[in-house]
């Protein structure tokens, strides 16, 4: 039978697999910002697992936030992304340098 | 300041204040006012009062003596200076024998010494302030023997200090006269610093500082014992000690006698009155007016013989081997105040004050007489450069030979014939012997010591008469370079310092009229105070002034001594007399050759036996070193090294290269972030484990 | 004291001048010099009237009351209270601060040429701060009022001093921003055990012994730092020579004595059991102080720093005698502290007129002065023999007291402080030869002139009060010994 | 069984696809390999029984978010990357860490027990399938406990809105727009000039 | 903790839901203000910048004012209990309020001056400022990530606002990259919680905590603060923050230095002390680790900083560091220190920002370095007076305002027995004032080297306003103590 522990075993598997990629990537920022949405997909794996096995409806709503949100977010983030391509034009994770210190 | 009349202000009070106020008001006057009312009004309003002082303290002095005056048992009490607790100290005027023989001495040389300054100085462009020290200098050495309490003794004492300190350097722009007065004031704090010590112990111990109670509970505490650690120690001998180091660094004794050389840097007046008078006795009035403590505090007082007997012999033989003719008599004081300190330090504090009272005459007289010699010789003082000086100054000759007569202790025994120091220097010998035979040790070893000190003296003293009055003389009259210690002034009138010598001169009236009076004291003074101060009336004279144990008989045992020892001080005088003519009178190069050919032990004795050059090493270079190391080492290095530099060091250094870690890379961001995340889980895992 | 609040008028009416100074010629524009002016006479003017209020004061104070006299108290914030009062101690602090400003003011007339406004201003903030340390009855009240002053001598060193001004302004700052707010942790301490911030009553609550201890340290890196005490002092030095001259003055003057004042007030009433077992602490710091600092004022080359190392020195005879805690001891500590502000702000004033003049404080520029300058010449020597303390002049009362105070309790401590004597006695009289003393050697001397009438009229007061104070100084001790004794016999009560 | 079946199988690819996100040389295909991973995750909420979330996430997120990462990516026109050597000198440590944190989930996914949490927690308790959707259960209490929340949300996706067109929009010079305004509002005194040329002069423009 | 109102599911009825509005009326002001805004902006257009900026400032104000005007005596808590009305909140909003609107008239003149000045700006600070109320009244896991996010995201796009800058663009990136990971953090760590506690609830999670401390939970608890202390800027979470600080447009920069903090340490503090009250031994050392660091990294690295902004960033980090301190000081001291000090630190640093937005050189730079304000007592007097006396506050240097922080504080400290923590905030309170007075040499010791423009009306008026108010705090510091004592008095 599978438990919760598989559930939670897999979303820790993409957390920690977008974690990962958020540091040891240096090819390009929109990774990154698909290791988030990774990291999002994880969260809301657990909030599903969790409201299934509790019998509760809230984490199955607060997953919903969580992907309104994350929607939202993706869409900030990769303007904030057009906007520094158009300024430095390649989006390196290497060169987004300039302020250090 | 005024004093507040009271009911028993009678003429005794009436008399000490003047005495003591008056030099005050001349300094005062002198000091502030002299640009307002003219330099000569100034300074005869100083002199003018001096004498004044002098007359009343004359009035009171022989009115104790002749018992006219009743003298009051309890001081004047003027204002309140120091009120913390029972630390009390009061501004007063203490009239008893000691501060009455000691304003007499005091007002009596000053006056002479000031009225001698109008001639000495008269070519000085600042004699207003010259005038004004020497008044001062008065005030405060009248504060210290009228003092009624520990604290007023101590203003006094480093009031008549810091008056030498001026004096001393007088002539600011010699270098080594500036040496000089540091010199002096510093050695001088060095015995306070035993002096202050002992106050603060007298204050521990009795828990009062005014002279009537603690001596009146002397006997109270004499078992007292001091403790620190293991160690105990007797109060009163420790507290004897303490006011004893004052003494001597005031009188100048063994170890701390480097200074009075030196002070003779200051003007020749100034070296009458207070480095033989008045100032370097003030050692000798302390221990005398703390005779209780000290008759209570025997090892104390073996110190002081030995210290004393020393001082007078080591004094002695440096003063061999001097050739400037101040510095010769400035060891002769030295030497002198030696023989005042064993003679208290075996119990004669009656004789001690004798010597003193006496040694103020003779040695005034000589001073200022050198004074004469080098006001005359143009301010030579170089007795290899003198000779042949009785021609021309032939006043200045006969007093310098009573002077001299007076203090080799010419006189003879048993009868009233005889110069001052003969009375006193024989007192003190034959009390010493006296106590010798009561198997005081250091009495013993004292006496004899004296003995060749006083042979000593009495060569040095006749050396310094032949060398200058009598032989070829050594002197050129177009010598007027090379020497003078006024030349380098900015006077307004400078023809003095350069203009030519005329050869030796008989100094002026004004300087050769104290001289006489002092003369006259230096062949009287002795045989007619015999008997009221060491004498038969001793005790009636001194009264409570000065304490003696019952035990301690030594004023009445000295007529019993042995009859050689009433013969010793004259023979002994005759001995060096003697030599000093076959040296210096007879074969006149010979006194230079025996310099010349014994290298060494004459470089021993001149150079004072290398007193100088070990302290510089000692404490002037150790201060110095240690000085720069605490300065460079210890506040630079060490305290800011470690702590403000080295902390802002460190913290700048460790933030520069801390902040490499902000290296702007993102994934280095997220890196840290989660491993601060995976180190905060697992610290809250292992928590709940 | 129902009728004037002389305290709040004596601790903000300087405060109040400030603003105006600063504000006013900006709101009226008047032109730069106008301004200045306008300044130095606003700040004269100011300081005299406060000078006249604390010598009323003074002289209303009630010497034979040993409780808090003119008390004021208003509620502020929470239990912390708007609360002023004096007794013997802070009395005659105040007076001080409030002799010493005006010569400050006269002796920056024309030695600041520049910001007169804002120095004029700084200054009068000063004064506010350091009267309101000397009257605070709240502990909370009395830390600001003690740590606010950094900011006006802060400014006053790094706008107004010296070459090296910056680093000496950071060390001051920071030297003691560290111990003060060490000092603030403990009074937090406090004020959570004791559950008041009120001194009257802070001082009759008792403190466990063990934490005496650590409050006591924490008092003791605060007000250790701002007398200072070996060795934690070096800031001193810099801050000393780099000030401008009457910062000198305020610093040696006044704001040294607020660790006095703070170990008196402090301290010993409030941590008996620590004061009593620290003493041989302080003692031993108090000794090292004096030979040290005595031994490194010899070697100064700069008259200031020499000076500022013998105040050192001097400071450790006020904290031999704070903890010696015997009357002698604490009157000697309070009179030292009221006799070094004169003599020490009389002689950074000496140097002053010089620097003046030439610009420079080395020692081996000058020399043989006495030829031109005869009146400052005769005026340098009464502070320096002050400062050697001399009998006669209130250097030597303090020393002897403090020392005498020491010596009940330990006679070797009071030895190496005697030594002291011995070497204040060397340094002062080098300095004084070397400056005085001699023959003009540097020909830029030829043509410096004497003191003039100013700088005279600044000098009277503190020679009139040196010698005062030398010769009558029981007048202070009428002022403080009740406060003095009561303290000591409260300090003594407690281990019977 | 299949239930299990299809957890493991999904999971796998889930897993896989991931890992190939971050490590793919060409972000196109890391936006592919995205955009399955969110298919199966779909797939394990269906298994979950939150049938509702599923199908939002292959709406919102499959059919936006990857769909506005892929544009973007095609947009900017990126090249393809190789992995720096920086990725193999923080691969060791960065893998540590990684293994530590998943250790970490794993001892607490482990610790875990149904009965822990008590019943009176429950705010919302799922109904019984027969009795409602799953939709309409969530929507039940979305409108009603949470209909703050959920404006609030709309609030955030306004804010997106707001914040990518303050980024991205430029209004470029030289292009020339319909400005109804102006059109409606022209009036013949200004489109016309009436001008009364007299013989022989003509007329200057 | 009082028993909190609680209207629920249950027994909603379309009264309660009235009345449950009234409990939101500050977010619903905000948020109606914000939409009606949006038409305005788009209806003047750019060039309205001014007047839309104006209108939210007004909007910011009213929301504030309405927060102060309407607090129940006791924690009321709305929304199916996701929300809280209470005292503390009521507190913070005003605070936040108040920074957030002068931080946005601060930006007038910036944003003017580098032609950025279109309505969106204020608008996305009125709905950042929306974020921010939903945070301090956060009372479920959903509400607290929601508001986190919806203030997250203004900020975001604020900081990448000069889009034709290369560093603001940076900055935006950098923070939104790092932001998107925290909230990952928060998210998951929510999610734990959330399934080891059943609920989302903070009132059911104190309870559930209360019988037993399961790993689980704890370990959300960790992720969430973490989370929670990237956005306070809390090392080891602050990298972000010098880079963000230097890169934004300064009139953004502003605004994240003040009123985000007064957020973020609020609902930090509510989080601990409310949620998960009975586990404070866990949070009490998280926030100590993070307070040592925080207060040791922002006191250390801003000893090199020579872009001033970049040293107030450093700067906000080591007091961060404080408010830190403070919440460790747990439910009983913690809350009114917190207050006391966070609001004081949220104004200073509208001040202090307020200044550097006015260096501006006659030749139109607008220099960031500390050099640059060489000599700015001579050319600017009022300025430097002004600055001196934030930097002497925010240094805590009594009798300005500042120190009442720091007292409140080490009083907390005290008073929990965290001594040694105490004697850490004085140590690094004096390392900071190695560089706050460094700024003040460069204002007053050293000789001016650039010309600087007078100060924009704007400028001036907050300034002074900053000014005016801290020092009316100095006087009615009484008042401002027993408002936050009361505030914080909900937590026990």
């Amino acid at each position: 039978m599978i438990g919760l522990s598989h559930y939670l075993a897999v979303a820790a598997a993409l957390f920690t697999i977008g974690v990962f990629g958020i540091f040891v990537n240096r090819k390009n920022i929109i990774v990154i910002l698909m290791s988030i949405e990774l990291i999002l997909l994880a969260v809301n794996i657990n909030l599903v697992a969790f409201s299934s096995f509790l019998g509760d409806l809230v984490g199955q709503v607060f997953a919903m936030f969580v992907l309104t949100v994350a929607a939202a977010e993706a869409a900030v983030g990769l303007a904030i992304l057009v906007v520094y391509f158009r300024n430095r034009g390649n989006i390196a994770v290497e060169d987004l340098n300039l302020m250090k210190g | 300041m005024s004093a507040e009349p009271h009911a028993a202000f009678g003429l005794t009070e009436t008399l000490a204040t003047i005495v003591v106020f008056a030099p005050l008001l001349g300094a005062l006057v002198c000091g502030l006012f002299n640009r307002f009312i003219g330099e000569k009004v100034a300074m005869f309003v100083a002199t003018a009062l001096l004498f004044v002082a002098a007359g009343c303290a004359a009035t009171l002095f022989i009115g104790h003596w002749q018992h006219n005056l009743h003298l009051p048992s309890e001081p004047i009490a003027i204002a309140t200076w120091i009120h913390v607790g029972d630390f009390k100290s009061t501004w007063s005027i203490r009239i008893d024998a000691i501060s009455a023989v000691m304003m007499i001495v005091v007002t009596g040389v000053s006056a002479l010494v000031h009225l001698y300054s109008w001639g000495y100085m008269a070519e000085d462009p600042h004699k207003p302030r010259f005038f004004a020290y020497l008044s001062l200098f008065t005030f405060a050495m009248l504060a210290l023997v009228t003092a009624a309490d520990f604290m007023q003794l101590f203003f006094g004492w480093e009031g008549v200090g810091l008056a030498s300190y001026l004096l001393i350097g007088f002539w600011y722009h010699k270098r080594s006269a500036n040496d000089a007065q540091i010199k002096a004031f510093v050695v001088n704090r060095v015995g306070d610093f035993g002096f202050v010590l002992g106050i603060m112990a007298v204050f521990f111990v009795f828990g009062t500082i005014e002279f009537k109670d603690v001596f009146a509970l002397v006997p109270e505490k004499a078992a007292v014992m001091l403790k620190w650690g293991s160690y105990q120690f007797p109060a009163i001998e420790i507290i004897a000690f303490l006011l004893f180091i004052g003494a001597m660094g005031k009188s100048a004794q063994f170890f701390l006698h480097t200074w009075l050389p030196d002070a003779m840097e200051g003007p020749t007046p100034v070296s009458a009155l207070i480095h033989a008078a008045t100032m370097v006795t003030a050692g000798v009035v302390l221990v005398c007016l703390c005779s209780p403590i000290y008759e209570a505090a025997p090892m104390t007082a073996g110190f002081i013989t030995m210290i004393g007997a020393v001082t007078a012999l080591f004094a002695a033989t440096v003063g061999l081997a001097q050739n400037d003719i101040k510095r010769v008599i400035a060891y002769s004081t030295c030497s002198q105040l030696g023989f005042m300190f064993f003679a208290a330090g075996i119990g004669a504090y009656q004789a001690a004050m004798f010597h003193l009272f006496t040694h103020a005459f003779f040695k005034a007289l000589l001073f200022l007489g050198a004074g004469s010699v080098i006001h005359g010789m143009n301010h030579e003082q170089d007795m290899r450069k003198m000779g042949d000086l009785a021609k021309h100054m032939k006043i200045t000759f006969v007093i310098m030979i009573i002077g001299t007569l007076a203090i080799t202790g010419v006189g003879i025994p048993h009868t009233p014939l005889g110069f001052a120091g003969f009375f006193s220097k024989d007192a003190i010998l034959e009390t010493t012997f006296a106590a010798g035979m009561t198997g005081n040790g250091a009495a013993q070893a004292a006496f004899w010591m004296a003995l060749l000190a006083a042979t000593l003296t009495s060569f040095y003293s006749w050396r310094l008469a032949f060398m200058t009055f009598s032989g070829s003389p050594k002197w050129h009259v177009t010598a007027a370079s090379g020497h003078d210690d006024l030349s380098q002034r900015d006077y307004n009138h400078t023809d003095h310092g350069h203009h030519a010598w005329h050869g030796p001169h008989e100094s002026p009236w004004v300087m050769l009229i104290p001289l006489i009076l002092l003369a006259l004291g230096a062949v009287f003074a002795g045989s007619i105070f015999y008997d009221a101060f060491v004498g038969h009336h001793a005790k009636e004279f001194w009264g409570s002034a000065i304490y003696t144990a019952p035990d301690n008989t030594v004023l009445k045992d000295k007529y019993d001594v042995p009859h050689w020892v009433f013969y010793a001080p004259l023979v002994v005088m005759v001995v060096g007399l003697g030599a000093a003519l076959y040296f210096y009178f007879f074969n006149e190069d010979l006194g230079k050759k025996i310099a010349d050919r014994k290298r060494l032990a004459h470089a021993f004795l001149q150079n004072k036996w290398y007193f100088d050059e070990l302290y510089e090493i000692i404490f002037v270079k150790a201060a110095r070193v240690l000085g720069d190391f605490f300065w460079k080492i210890g506040d630079g290095k060490i305290i800011d090294g470690l702590g403000p530099n080295g902390i802002a060091g460190t913290l700048n250094f460790g933030s520069k290269k801390a902040v490499k870690i902000q290296s702007g890379y993102v994934y280095h961001y997220a890196f840290l972030m989660l491993i601060a995340v995976v180190a905060l889980g697992a610290l809250v895992l292992l928590r709940g484990a | 004291m129902d009728t004037l609040p002389i305290l709040s008028i004596l601790t903000w009416l300087p405060a109040i001048a400030a603003v105006l100074i600063l504000f006013l010629p900006q709101l009226i524009k008047s032109p730069e010099a106008a301004r200045a002016s306008a300044a130095r006479w606003i700040a004269l003017f100011t300081t005299l009237i406060v000078f006249v209020l604390a010598a009323w004061m003074t002289v209303a104070f009630d010497e034979t009351n040993s409780g808090y006299q003119f008390v004021e108290r208003a509620n502020w914030y929470g239990m912390i209270q708007y609360h002023l009062g004096i007794d013997g101690i802070s009395v005659l602090l105040i007076l001080l601060t409030a002799f010493l400003m005006p010569l400050c003011i006269l002796a920056s007339w024309t030695a600041i040429e520049k910001r007169v406004v804002e120095y004029m201003a700084a200054f009068l903030l000063l004064q506010s701060l350091m009267i309101g340390v000397f009257c605070a009855l709240d502990i909370v009240l009395f830390y600001i009022f003690f740590e606010a002053g950094l900011i006006p001598m802060y400014l006053i060193i790094g706008i107004w001093g010296g070459k090296n001004r910056v680093y000496a302004a950071y060390k001051f700052f920071l030297y003691t921003l560290l111990g003060s707010l060490l000092l603030l942790v403990a009074v937090a301490w406090m004020v959570v055990t004791a559950k008041t911030t009120s001194i009257p009553d802070l001082q009759a609550f008792a403190f466990s012994p063990a934490v005496q201890t650590w409050l006591w340290l924490a008092f003791f890196a605060s007000f250790a730092v701002k007398m200072p005490m070996w060795p934690v002092h070096t800031w001193l030095p810099d801050a000393h020579v780099e000030a401008p001259t009457a910062g000198s003055v305020i610093l040696a003057g006044v704001l040294l004595k607020m660790g006095g004042y703070g170990f008196l007030r402090f301290a010993l009433p409030m941590f008996p059991d620590a004061s009593n077992a620290f003493a041989p602490f302080i003692f031993a710091l108090s000794g090292i102080a004096i030979v040290y600092t005595s031994l490194v004022a010899f070697r100064q080359t700069d008259i200031k720093k020499l000076i500022a190392y013998s105040s050192v020195a001097h400071m450790g005879f006020v904290t031999m005698g704070i903890f010696s805690g015997n009357e002698q001891g604490v009157q000697g500590a309070i009179f030292q502290m009221i006799s070094h502000g004169v003599i020490s702000g009389a002689l950074f004033l000496c140097v002053g007129v010089i620097y003046d003049r030439m610009h420079t404080r080395e020692i081996a520029q000058y020399g043989g002065l006495v030829n031109r300058m005869p009146i400052y010449a005769a005026v340098f020597l009464l502070f320096t023999m002050g400062n050697v303390g001399l009998p006669g002049t209130s250097g030597f009362i303090g020393e002897i007291l403090t020392m005498q105070g020491a010596f009940n309790i330990d006679p070797v401590t009071a030895m190496v402080a005697a030594s002291g004597v011995i070497l204040s006695a060397a340094y002062m009289l080098t300095l004084y030869r070397k400056v005085i003393f001699g023959t003009i050697v540097n020909p830029a001397l030829n043509t410096i002139t004497d003191m003039n009438t100013r700088e005279i009229l600044i000098f009277i007061p503190l020679i009139a009060a040196a010698l005062f104070l030398g010769f009558q100084p029981n007048h202070v001790f009428d002022q403080t010994a009740i406060s003095a004794v009561a303290l000591v016999d409260a300090f003594h009560a407690h281990f019977k | 069984m299949i239930a299990v079946a299809a957890f493991y199988i999904l999971s796998a690819i889930a897993i896989a696809a991931a890992f190939m996100v971050v490590v793919a040389r060409n972000p196109v295909h890391s936006v592919l390999f995205l955009i399955l991973t969110f298919f199966t995750a779909s797939g394990l909420f269906v298994l979950l029984g939150a049938e509702f979330l599923a199908m939002l996430l292959i709406v919102v997120y499959v059919g936006a978010v990857a769909v506005l990462f892929l544009f973007v990516v095609m947009m900017l026109d990126i090249d393809f990357a190789e992995l720096k050597a920086g990725f193999f000198t923080y691969l060791p440590f960065g893998g540590l860490i990684a293994l530590i944190l998943f250790g970490q989930f794993a001892m607490v996914g482990g610790a875990w027990i149904e009965k822990s949490v008590t019943a009176s927690a429950i705010a919302a308790p799922s109904p019984a399938a027969a009795a409602v959707s799953n939709a309409e259960a969530i929507g039940r209490i979305l409108y009603t406990d949470y209909i703050f929340l959920f404006q609030a949300a709309g609030i955030i996706l306004f804010i997106a809105m707001v914040g990518a067109i303050a980024l991205t929009l430029r209004h470029r010079d030289g292009i020339r727009r319909q400005n109804v305004s102006a059109q409606v509002g022209r009036t013949r005194a200004a489109g016309v000039e009436m001008k009364d040329p007299k013989p022989g002069e003509g007329v200057v423009f | 903790m009082s028993t909190p109102l609680t209207i629920t599911q249950a027994t909603m009825t379309p009264e309660l839901f009235l009345q449950q509005l009234l409990y939101v009326l500050p977010e619903l002001s905000l948020a109606i203000g914000a939409l009606i805004i949006v038409l305005v902006g788009a209806f003047v257009g750019d060039k309205g910048a001014r007047l839309v900026t104006w209108l939210c400032v007004a909007t910011i104000l009213v929301a504030g004012s309405m927060a102060i005007l309407h607090v129940p005596a006791k924690q009321i808590n709305v929304f199916s209990s996701s929300y809280a009305a209470d005292a503390f909140s009521a507190y913070a909003k005003m605070i936040i309020a108040l920074t957030a609107a002068s931080a946005l008239v601060l930006s007038i003149d910036f944003l003017a001056e580098k032609k950025i000045d279109k309505p969106e700006f204020p608008v996305l600070a009125l709905l950042a400022t929306l974020g921010m109320f939903i945070m301090v009244s956060a009372h479920d896991l959903i509400a607290l990530y929601v508001g986190v996010e919806m203030q997250s995201l203004c900020l975001y796009v604020l900081a990448a606002y000069a889009r034709d800058d290369a560093k603001s663009s940076e900055a935006g990136l950098k923070y939104f990259v790092l932001g998107a990971l925290s909230s990952g953090l928060l998210l998951y760590g929510c999610s734990l919680v959330y399934g080891f506690t059943g609920s989302v609830r903070f009132d059911v999670i104190a309870s559930q905590v209360q019988d037993h401390r399961s790993i689980g939970v704890i370990f959300g608890l960790v992720f969430i603060l973490c989370g929670l202390a990237f956005k306070m800027a809390a090392a080891p979470f602050h990298m972000w923050t010098p880079d963000v600080y230097e890169g934004s447009p300064t009139a953004a920069t502003a605004f994240f230095a003040s009123a985000p903090k007064v957020a973020a340490a609020a609902l930090f503090a509510r989080v601990c002390f409310e949620a998960f009250g009975s586990l404070q031994k866990d949070w009490q050392s998280i926030a100590i680790i993070m307070a040592i660091l925080s207060m040791g990294i922002g006191a250390l690295f801003a000893l090199q900083q020579t872009n001033i902004k970049r040293l107030l960033a450093y700067s906000s980090i080591a007091n961060m560091g404080y408010a830190l301190v403070a919440i460790a000081c747990g439910p009983i001291y913690g809350p009114k220190a917190l207050l006391v000090f966070i609001s004081i630190y949220a104004i200073t640093s509208v001040g202090l920002f307020g200044v550097v937005l006015s260096m501006r050189t006659t030749d139109g730079q607008r220099p960031e370095t500390i050099e640059a304000l060489s000599g700015l007592s001579r050319s600017n007097p009022l300025l430097s007076v002004a600055l001196t006396l934030l930097l002497f506050s925010v240094m805590g240097i009594p009798p300005l305002v500042g120190f009442w922080g720091k007292w409140e504080i080490i009083l907390a400290t005290i008073s929990t027995g965290l001594i040694p923590l105490a004697v850490c905030l004085i140590l690094a309170s004096v390392v900071s004032a190695f560089y706050y007075l460094r700024i003040l040499k460069t204002v007053w010791f050293d000789a001016p080297r650039m010309a600087m423009m007078p100060v924009g009306v704007s400028t001036t008026l907050t300034l002074t306003g900053a000014t005016i108010i801290l020092a009316a705090l100095t006087v009615v510091i009484g008042f401002v103590g027993s408002a936050a004592e009361l505030a914080g008095a909900g937590f026990h």
